[in-house]
């Protein structure tokens, strides 16, 4: 096993809050997101999509676009001419341009670059598909059922069992014990359906890139992404063309929360710009961004769950079944590992079911999977905790997993930070807070995994003595001010002595994604060893000045002193006087990091929210929430804080009125921030959040990753707390006003 | 050697809960498991991710494992 | 596209004769929105902002004129509307977010024709009437007679609504307005209630009911308004003008709300709104 | 197609373009005048990210043509701080952490102080409301609102 990175120590920097580097321009508006660049001689780009959920293409004419002035490329799937091996990478390049069918309504079917948006929008019009319309589905459990339409023949995996149709692409089962066994112990059992819908992530940026593309294979593109490195590697494959020859530049990113985890539009920008001869500029509408862009997988959960009288959970089963749009994804599983994930069980048998259907392809929305696992766990929990008269808080308490535990998805857990999220929800004074009529208050746990991933980070000591950080992940949230704060702390020198770069592809090595809570976790990791690999460099330096050995050097408050009387008699040597010899001690000062961090560690959070019901029209408010969670160590508090508080607010949306609403015939009728209602200002409360710190042992800091879990338990726990509030149990999300109302008047 | 324990659906495609690999690192087990247990290499090639005593790793071919390590195999994780 | 900008009312009206594929833009918050969807492309759009006539907000022989220009920001600002008629006020205050509060009119929510436009019950429980000008002259027309169906209006070619009108604050009368949407704010209306009534004493006098969202167009209930004339507006009373209030309703399901439940809130929604209504008539709100 | 002449002060500098009839005066700000920091998020006014001032008046510049500007006076986000002098908004959203992705915030920004300047003493609910058109999803609106109602202690302060 790996040693454990973490060190005790009192930190100067880490733990402030000071303004983040990055907040001059974006609050002034002069940072530039993915559709703020321009180019010399840029044309636009623009998407025709299919208005058909399924549908064969039968032919496409684009001679009328192409003959209009104007129009500098015309391009369809018969333009892309490479044919990528890789599965995944074959799916981007049809989920890019559609091949011989339209999988979805809002499938890219043609696209075009025009000298004018206006021009552009004609050539479209211009455009004319014939199709041949197909029967579709876009219910997860319509598409298991006999006889429904099969998405994709032959992509079923081999560990789907008989009995199942094609559309259902893989099955994943994890738990351990026997709980036909302890289900016969439990003086209580339930069992219930739970549904979650489709929900977007809701970035307010829309996707968009500027792409150069030369006839050579070298370009260059500047995107809106979570990943700059995922968008150049995933493209030069689609396309065929050298990795190395393609530099991607990220933009500022206007939010992403896992939807920009993928490569959705970058290959047909690149593709237009190659034909056209020129760069085009690829910005999606919203519509698009609903239609196209991955939104959550919706689900549907058959649960069972048995306690006893005094709480113990004796036995529980989940099977899940989540689509995942017209391409094969892994949420199901995810969701069948991270549900019972909180719970210390004997007996516990979970399964992931992925569906396809025609509906766009589904990605992350922050923690992929795990709200949809929680939802139905947490839900029944707290139904056994009603009709058994039991305290929530001390039944999850008496249920947890802690250090020894074996987890639902087979491993044993180190030392884990539930309880603690629990002890402190306990108390908290929000849980003896008085609650008026209609009201009641939910709780709920949420489990998720994070991850570190490639990592590469260089850190240059200027010649004077300023520090330039590279790191490779776009910044979503004030990782800059992390790492600026990370690199300072390190090398012992004013916070306004270092300013962080995002760097492109051509950099620095491989990065990967701004995603899976990894990046103030591994980039942190990688930045505070350049930051002493740059301390070495420069020890050295100093020691050579002094004619000294290096290992007689100490470095301490940005400057290299000599280590003890014996190492002999000299001044502190600044950072800025050993740059000022650099070039007559070796040349240039740099330190620099690249590796695969593995120490993230799982994390956990508890929530708890009152909620008040209108008894008359089901209209459900939330009154006070409060965020419990594990930060391991919050390198600047209010960006730590701001997870916890953005990831409430979206499982506050998903609990209570977001879902994709599909017609009869499979389309989208709510693409638009109108009828896709994500939480605004004056629907929400304040939201409390409480971090806990601690420490990850897989950091030097002791940091835990926090950008995920906080959408896990708001599902279940505002479930709970309007099943107290009005004696109603939802288990389709979203609970909507009409759901709810139906729910009390069905009573 | 070292017992991997499978997760559920890949120990019913295994017909064992757990199974034994002569490894003293992460790609020494990867290797092992891809030569001995072809029922597994569908999953393998699909990547997988592995717990080590309780912590999660993907990719580090140079993880030691001892003899006496929890080890088990994980579906490869992804996030948002 | 052309884009005009008349200063008269008679330059408008000769433009709009003259083709027939011209849109008139008012405010703007749904043209735009539908001419960036493609979903309407006319030959041209004449904005009618310039006409000095119809950007002000008066009080000419004791009816209220509002210009069908003026955005629903100004007659929220308008102490002397918002007194006299809080209810159609605050149906205009609804309107979308600040941003198309700054922008939207009255008159535009009218000539969309949506059925779920906020300020039309409230504005037809007030009696309006709006103000029409056409090749033919000037008319006036109730403002429940101007939209006729989705997207659809009674007017004729060459014809546009230049003002609302509102008859003086008679006494001891109130208006409200109350709307039903999932969230706090940004939604169309899933159910609309206006109401404007009179009292004598503790008596309601007059009163009218209007409708919105659960029907193609604006209705106005006349067996719920016939539940509250003649009674104080007890529990009883209130109890029989939601049950003709839902009874009127003729909603259909849809992406924003079920039919049963639209019916259901129509009802409770009436009921919210009444109790506004008479204790403004009453002087207590 | 023949394109409209504007005349319109933008940020207190008068300014000339010329646009395409159905063009926006957000396609205008961005595409031609380079004041990126209006955001396009939805084209549908729902979400407030291109919010700008017309005459004083808060509003969508997705929601109006660019020819509308005619004689008009329009302030976006760039005309926000004087020089290096940031508006106390601006400022205090930094000091508070009020910002994520940042994305939201010029409309945000813009949108509030055209609410101090007509209410320099706005209730929570009464700044809550007045941002319902502003989305923000990074946020969940906490730290945006407490950023406000400080900025607007300090003004009441100060003035």
């Amino acid at each position: 096993m790996a040693k454990d990175e973490y060190q005790a120590r009192e930190f100067k920097v880490i733990g402030t809050r000071p303004i983040r580097p990055d907040g001059i321009d974006k609050v002034t508006g002069k940072a530039q997101y993915g559709a703020d660049m321009s180019a010399p001689g840029m044309l636009w780009g623009a998407i025709k999509r299919s208005p058909h959920a399924h549908a064969r293409i039968v032919s496409i004419d684009t001679s009328a676009a192409s003959a209009m002035k104007g129009v500098k490329a015309v391009i369809t799937r018969a333009d892309f001419t490479h044919q990528p091996e890789d599965k995944a990478n074959a799916d981007v390049l049809d989920n890019c341009m559609a091949g011989e069918r339209a999988l979805y309504d809002g499938h890219a079917v043609a696209a075009v670059a025009a000298t004018s948006k206006s021009i552009a929008a004609a050539a479209l019009d211009a455009i004319k598909v014939d199709y041949e319309v197909l029967p579709h589905v876009t219910d997860v459990d319509d598409a298991v059922k006999p006889g429904a339409p099969i998405i994709h023949e032959g992509r079923q995996r081999e560990n789907v069992p008989e009995g199942h149709n094609g559309n259902v692409i893989s099955r994943t089962a994890f738990g351990h014990g026997d709980p036909e066994e302890g289900f016969k112990k439990a003086d209580l059992i339930i069992e219930r359906n739970f549904t979650t819908a489709a929900t977007h992530q809701g970035y307010i940026e829309p996707n968009a890139c500027l792409a150069s593309l030369g006839a050579d294979g070298q370009g260059e593109i500047w995107v809106c992404t979570q990943g700059h490195y995922m968008v150049r590697n995933v493209s030069a494959a689609v396309l065929g063309l050298d990795a190395g020859k393609i530099r991607a530049t990220a933009s500022e990113i206007g939010g992403g929360f896992g939807g920009k985890t993928h490569v959705w539009q970058e290959p047909v920008a690149l593709k237009l710009s190659q034909e056209a001869g020129k760069p085009v500029k690829l910005v999606l509408n919203r519509d698009e961004v609903f239609r196209a862009t991955g939104p959550t997988a919706s689900s549907s959960a058959d649960i069972k769950i048995g306690m006893t009288k005094d709480g113990k959970i004796t036995a529980a089963t989940c099977t899940y079944r989540l689509q995942s749009g017209a391409y094969p994804a892994d949420n199901a599983m995810l969701a069948a590992m991270c549900g019972f994930a909180p719970y210390d069980l004997e007996h516990v048998r979970t399964e992931g079911l992925e569906v396809v259907t025609n509906r766009p392809k589904a990605a992350a929305y922050r923690a992929p999977g795990a709200p949809m696992g929680a939802f139905p766990v947490e839900s029944v929990i707290d139904e056994l905790c009603q009709k058994l008269d039991l305290d929530p808080l001390d039944t999850r308490l008496q249920n947890a997993s802690r250090e020894g535990t074996r987890a639902v998805y087979g491993p044993t857990y180190p030392a884990i930070g539930l309880e603690a999220t629990l002890e402190a929800a306990k108390a908290h004074p929000h849980w003896t807070a008085p609650l008026g009529d209609n009201q009641g208050r939910g709780v709920a746990c949420g489990f998720w995994f994070n991850f570190g991933g490639d990592t590469s980070v260089s850190l240059m000591v200027n010649l004077d003595g300023t520090v330039s950080l590279a790191e490779g992940n776009p910044d979503i949230g004030g990782s800059r001010a992390a790492m600026t704060m990370m690199a300072a702390e390190e090398l012992g020198i004013p916070l306004d002595q270092v300013r962080t770069f995002i760097a492109d592809t051509a950099s620095l090595g491989q990065n990967e994604n701004t995603h899976g809570s990894r990046v103030t976790y591994a980039v942190g990791l990688a930045t505070i060893k350049a930051a002493r690999h740059a301390i070495e460099v420069m020890k050295q330096r100093a020691a050579m000045k002094w004619g000294i050995d290096a290992d007689a050097i100490e470095w301490k408050d940005g400057a290299a002193h000599p280590a003890g009387d014996n190492a002999g008699k000299f001044p502190p040597m600044s950072i800025k006087e050993i740059a000022a010899i650099s070039s007559n001690t070796g040349g240039p000062i740099a330190g620099h990091h690249e590796a695969n961090p593995e120490g993230a560690g799982v994390s956990f959070a508890t929530h708890m929210v009152d909620t008040e019901t209108d008894p008359e029209t089901g209209a459900v408010k939330v009154l006070r929430y409060t965020v419990f969670q594990d930060a391991g160590k919050a390198i600047h508090p209010d960006y730590v804080e701001g997870q916890f508080q953005g990831g409430a607010a979206q499982g506050i949306g998903w609990a209570l009125n977001e879902e994709y609403v599909y017609g009869e015939d499979g389309r989208l009728q709510n693409p638009g921030f109108l009828d896709y209602r994500i939480p605004v200002a004056s629907d929400l409360p304040m939201i409390e959040p409480v971090i806990l710190e601690i420490p990850n042992p897989g950091h030097p800091y002791g940091v835990r990753g926090v950008g995920e879990t906080s959408i896990v338990p708001p599902l279940a726990a505002i479930a709970n707390a309007v099943s107290r509030s009005s004696d109603v149990r939802l288990t389709a999300l979203p609970m909507s006003p009409p759901k709810v109302l139906a729910a009390m008047k069905a009573k | 050697m070292v017992a991997v324990r499978l997760w559920g659906s890949l120990g019913e495609a295994a017909g064992a809960t757990e199974v034994e690999v002569q490894a003293s690192n992460l790609r020494e087990l990867l290797l092992g498991l891809e030569e001995n247990y072809p029922v597994l290499r569908s999953e393998l090639e699909r990547g997988i991710s592995v717990s080590i005593d309780g912590k999660i790793y993907n990719d580090s071919w140079a993880t030691p494992i001892a003899p006496d390590s929890e080890v088990v195999l994980l579906t490869r994780l992804v996030g948002g | 596209m052309k884009f005009h900008s008349p200063q008269s009312v008679d330059e408008a009206i000769g433009l709009l004769a003259a083709d027939p594929d011209a849109k008139i833009l008012a405010g703007g918050t749904d043209l735009l929105v539908r001419l960036r969807s493609r979903d309407v492309a006319p030959s041209a759009v004449i904005d009618i902002k310039r006409i000095d006539a119809l950007t002000t907000i008066s009080q000419p022989d004791g009816r209220w004129r509002i210009g069908a220009a003026v955005p629903s920001a100004e007659m929220n600002e308008h102490a002397g509307l918002k007194a006299a008629w809080p209810g159609v006020v605050e149906a205009a205050d609804l309107i979308g977010s600040t941003q198309v509060q700054g922008r939207a009119t009255v008159t535009g929510n009218l000539c969309n024709a949506g059925p779920a436009a906020d300020s039309v019950p409230a504005m037809v429980a007030a009696g309006a009437m709006a103000e029409v000008a056409g090749p033919d002259g000037t008319r006036l027309v109730p403002v429940e007679d101007i939209p006729t169906a989705p997207g659809k209006t009674s007017l004729k070619q060459g014809e546009m609504v230049t003002a609302i009108t509102l008859p003086g604050k008679p006494a001891n009368s109130g208006d409200a307005y109350l709307r039903f949407i999932p969230r706090t704010e940004m939604d169309i209306a899933v159910v609309g209630v206006g109401i404007a009534l009179t009292m004598d004493g503790d008596t309601i006098k007059d009163a009218k009911v209007a409708l919105g969202a659960v029907g193609p167009k604006v209705i106005v209930a006349d067996a719920a308004a016939k539940a509250l004339i003649g009674t104080t507006g007890d529990e009883a009373a209130l109890d029989a003008l939601a049950e003709a209030a839902s009874a009127a309703a003729t909603p259909i399901d849809d992406k924003r709300g079920t039919a049963e439940f639209r019916r259901d809130v129509t009802g409770v929604m009436a009921k919210r709104t009444a109790k506004i209504a008479i204790a403004r008539a009453k002087g207590e709100a | 197609m023949s394109r409209i002449h504007v005349s319109t002060t933008i940020n207190g500098d008068e300014t000339e373009f010329l646009c395409e009839a159905q063009e926006t005066l957000l396609d205008v700000l961005r595409d031609d005048l380079d004041l990126t920091g209006s955001k396009e998020g939805c084209a549908s006014g729902d979400c407030g990210a291109c919010s700008v001032t017309v005459d004083g008046r808060l509003v969508c510049s997705c929601l109006m043509l660019a020819a509308e500007a005619e004689g008009r006076a329009i302030e976006t986000i760039e005309g926000m701080a004087d020089g290096d002098d940031l508006h106390p908004l601006q400022q205090k959203f930094l000091e508070m952490g009020a910002l994520q992705c940042g994305i939201c915030t010029p409309g945000v920004l813009v949108a509030a102080k055209n609410l101090l300047e007509r209410n320099p003493d706005p209730t929570e609910e009464q700044v809550r409301y007045w941002l319902a058109g502003n989305l923000c999803r990074c946020t969940g609106y906490d730290k945006i609102i407490r950023a406000v109602m400080e900025t607007a202690k300090d003004m009441r302060g100060a003035a």
